[in-house]
């Protein structure tokens, strides 16, 4: 009996102590991680439209997976920030689109699928080919890497759905 | 209902958990010099990876995600699966030890795989409902077990044939594994 | 942080508890030469020897389906002649002791 | 002396990764790129020395019945809280390490020293183990990674780890089109695996038969000896 209770009351105390010592790690470090994240989101904003001073961030509405977070930089643009599936980690990237549905501005943060496949979504050659655009009529994905452009494109109809749902 | 068994098929023939993810090397090089320890070893992996990720789901989604405290997932889906491998093996070696001389013997393997802990991280990770996560838990060990199994029989004739001594043992067994992966690789575009 | 503690006090009490009374009413009689001689091995559990984990190269090696500790690669020298040593002196329950080769 | 043997066996003799098979999972799947090869043999040295120091310090107090659990508690906190403290404190190192550190919890090589060295031995010489170990897993990482590299991409590049887009250095050796992409694929990383383990147990065998041979021609001399 005795070691029954030995066993137990030792698991507990290893386990408080690491529980504990992770509790603390987290309180000490989670809000300066949301502040190097905060910092490093309007840093990436900010290469969207340099001169605007500030971004207002819009409650989300629905429930998409893909739409992470909606910017308002006037009252006629909205920038979204996505995350969408891949080949592997897929991509996250932002997309600007004003109330008419126009594709002002798009920008790709990250992009985990195999490199020089995948990351072709990052170049600007794919940059150029939407921006300028509908963001809802059919846009060209990159031949070669369907897999990783395919989610980015099917990504921005869904914001365009979204602008004209919600923001219009 | 066909996405679930996109997934199954997915788990266990695409992306499977040993050719292609690279987890559960460490009992995939040492059991597998018998077919017959294969399957025990196999089916040792099911029975514990369908049981510990049902728990560490229920905790995640009962009591870590209502308190808050989702960063402390690692260390109690851990926690539990060690303690669930040794209580299976004790039960096990209790209960019928002829199971146990076949089957119980690999849990302590188990305790150092990688694929329990990765399958419970997976569960979480990919938002599964429970209906997708019982799919996916008994997909990945099923795809252990069969690569295991084809594994184990090609490594038993293996012994026979004349390999070069500095081939012998796990060498030889790793270039016979990238083969498999070879032909495991052809089924990437089934899905 | 509280919370935390709280939780992790008792996830452990409740698994340490299963396990004491599992190894309380699960307790084999398993032969005492066998824990020693897993307690002398590495306890890598690489296998390399074909057993899954060193307790089954122990037992293999006490009830003599195994006859040299040469069979672990990766055990020091001095490791396999000491439990060769241990084997080949302390008799087991049949009071008979087995040969084993370092 | 026997602790700088015990020092230096983690390199050749006791390689982790070449010899005792541990932490193989990491190896193959992470050894595609230089940098990755740095970037994991240091988070896994820094785990490793600390783990095994704290697991040696609590060896005589743990109940054998429940020693694996604990030891995994222990680890999987040290890991989480190292990624914590790296993720606030240090981003540029986050953009190192910051991929590499979760993979560690699911590295057999931390749990398999843990049991095999740290929890026999005093601190001392658990963190030294821990070093040997780790530098040991950093010289096949590296082995791995250089040649998986150059046969995938045909240059063998070094950028600096905290700021990827600065390359250190950089060269190409095959020109591109005669690149094999299949090794930094799955079974590229097999078969590289398997070269090098290879490498190593002929090397091993060749020191048992030299070590046979002394044996034999000692015998022969205290023969000879006898008879004369």
């Amino acid at each position: 009996m005795k070691k029954i209770l030995h066993l137990t009351i030792f698991l507990a105390v290893v386990a408080a102590v690491a529980g504990g010592a992770l509790a603390f790690a987290n309180d000490l470090t989670t809000p300066i991680i949301e502040k190097n994240q905060l910092a490093a989101e309007k840093e990436s904003l900010k290469i969207l439209y340099p001169e605007a001073s500030d971004f207002k961030s819009v409650a989300l509405k629905g429930d998409s997976k893909t739409i992470q977070k909606i910017f308002q930089v006037d009252d006629t643009t909205y920038i979204f920030k996505m995350q969408v599936a891949g080949y592997k980690d897929g991509t996250v990237f932002m997309v600007a689109i004003n109330t008419e549905g126009d594709l002002l501005k798009y920008h790709a943060i990250s992009n985990g699928d195999t490199s020089g496949i995948g990351t072709k979504v990052t170049e600007d050659a794919f940059k150029a080919s939407l921006e300028g655009k509908k963001a809802n009529e059919p846009l060209d994905t990159i031949s070669g890497a369907t897999v990783s452009s395919k989610p980015v494109v099917e990504g921005i109809h869904e914001a365009a759905a979204y602008v004209d749902e919600y923001l219009k | 209902m066909t996405e679930l068994f996109t997934m199954f098929i997915t788990a266990v023939l695409i992306n499977n958990v040993i050719l292609s993810q690279f987890l559960g090397m460490c009992p995939f090089m040492g059991v597998s010099k018998k077919a017959s320890s294969a399957i025990g070893m196999g089916v040792a992996v099911i029975f514990v990876i369908v049981v510990a990720s049902i728990v560490t789901y229920g905790i995640y989604y009962l009591v870590l995600d209502p308190l808050g405290i989702t960063y402390m997932d690692l260390l109690t889906f851990i926690l539990v699966i060690a303690s669930l491998v040794q209580l299976t093996e004790m039960i096990i070696k209790k209960s019928s030890p002829a199971l146990y001389r076949s089957l119980g013997v690999y849990l302590p393997l188990i305790t150092t795989n990688c694929v329990v802990l990765n399958v419970a991280l997976e569960n979480i990770k990919q938002g599964y409902n429970f209906v997708e996560m019982l799919t996916y838990s008994i997909a990945i060990p099923v795809g252990f077990t069969l690569v295991l199994y084809i594994f184990a029989t090609i490594r038993e004739r293996l012994d026979a044939a004349k390999t070069p001594a500095a081939f012998k043992g796990n060498p030889i067994a790793l270039i016979v594994a990238g083969i498999m992966a070879i032909a495991f690789s052809g089924l990437a575009g089934l899905v | 942080m509280v919370t935390t503690i709280i939780v992790m006090i008792i996830l452990g009490a409740v698994l340490g508890l299963g396990l004491g009374v599992a190894d309380k009413f699960l307790k084999v009689e398993v032969d005492e030469r066998v824990e020693k001689v897993t307690a002398m091995l590495p306890n890598y559990n690489c296998g390399g020897c074909g057993y899954a984990g060193c307790s089954g190269l122990a037992e293999a090696l006490v009830n003599g389906e195994v006859a040299s500790v040469s069979l672990c690669k990766p055990s020091k020298p001095e490791v396999k002649t000491a439990i060769a040593e241990y084997l080949n002196t302390t008799p087991g329950p049949d009071g008979t002791c087995c040969k084993v080769k370092p | 002396m026997n602790r700088m043997k015990n020092f230096t066996a983690g390199f050749v003799r006791e390689n982790p990764v070449f010899s005792l098979y541990l932490g193989i999972c990491s190896t193959l799947a992470v050894s595609t790129t230089l940098n990755n090869a740095i970037g994991m043999s240091v988070a896994v040295i820094v785990v490793l020395v600390l783990s095994n120091m704290i697991i040696s310090a609590i060896r005589n107090i743990t109940p054998n019945e429940i020693r694996i659990p604990v030891y995994i508690v222990i680890i999987a906190a040290l890991v989480k809280i190292i990624q914590m403290l790296i993720t606030a404190y240090a981003p540029a190192l986050d953009t190192a390490l910051g991929t590499f550190i979760p993979l560690i919890v699911v590295n057999c090589i931390i749990l398999g020293r843990a049991e095999a060295f740290a929890s026999k031995n005093n601190i001392f010489d658990s963190a030294l183990d821990g070093l040997g170990m780790g530098i040991g897993y950093m010289f096949a990482l590296l082995v791995m990674s250089a040649i998986r590299q150059l046969l995938a991409t045909g240059v063998l590049n070094f950028a600096n780890p905290f700021d990827m887009t600065q390359m250190i250095f950089e060269i190409r050796i095959i020109p591109a089109e005669y690149v094999i992409s299949m090794f930094s694929q799955p079974v590229g990383a097999f078969f590289t695996f398997a070269i090098l383990a290879a490498g190593v147990a002929a090397y091993k065998n060749h020191l048992e038969a030299k070590a046979k041979e002394q044996e034999k021609a000692e015998a022969a001399l205290k023969k000879a000896a006898k008879e004369a």
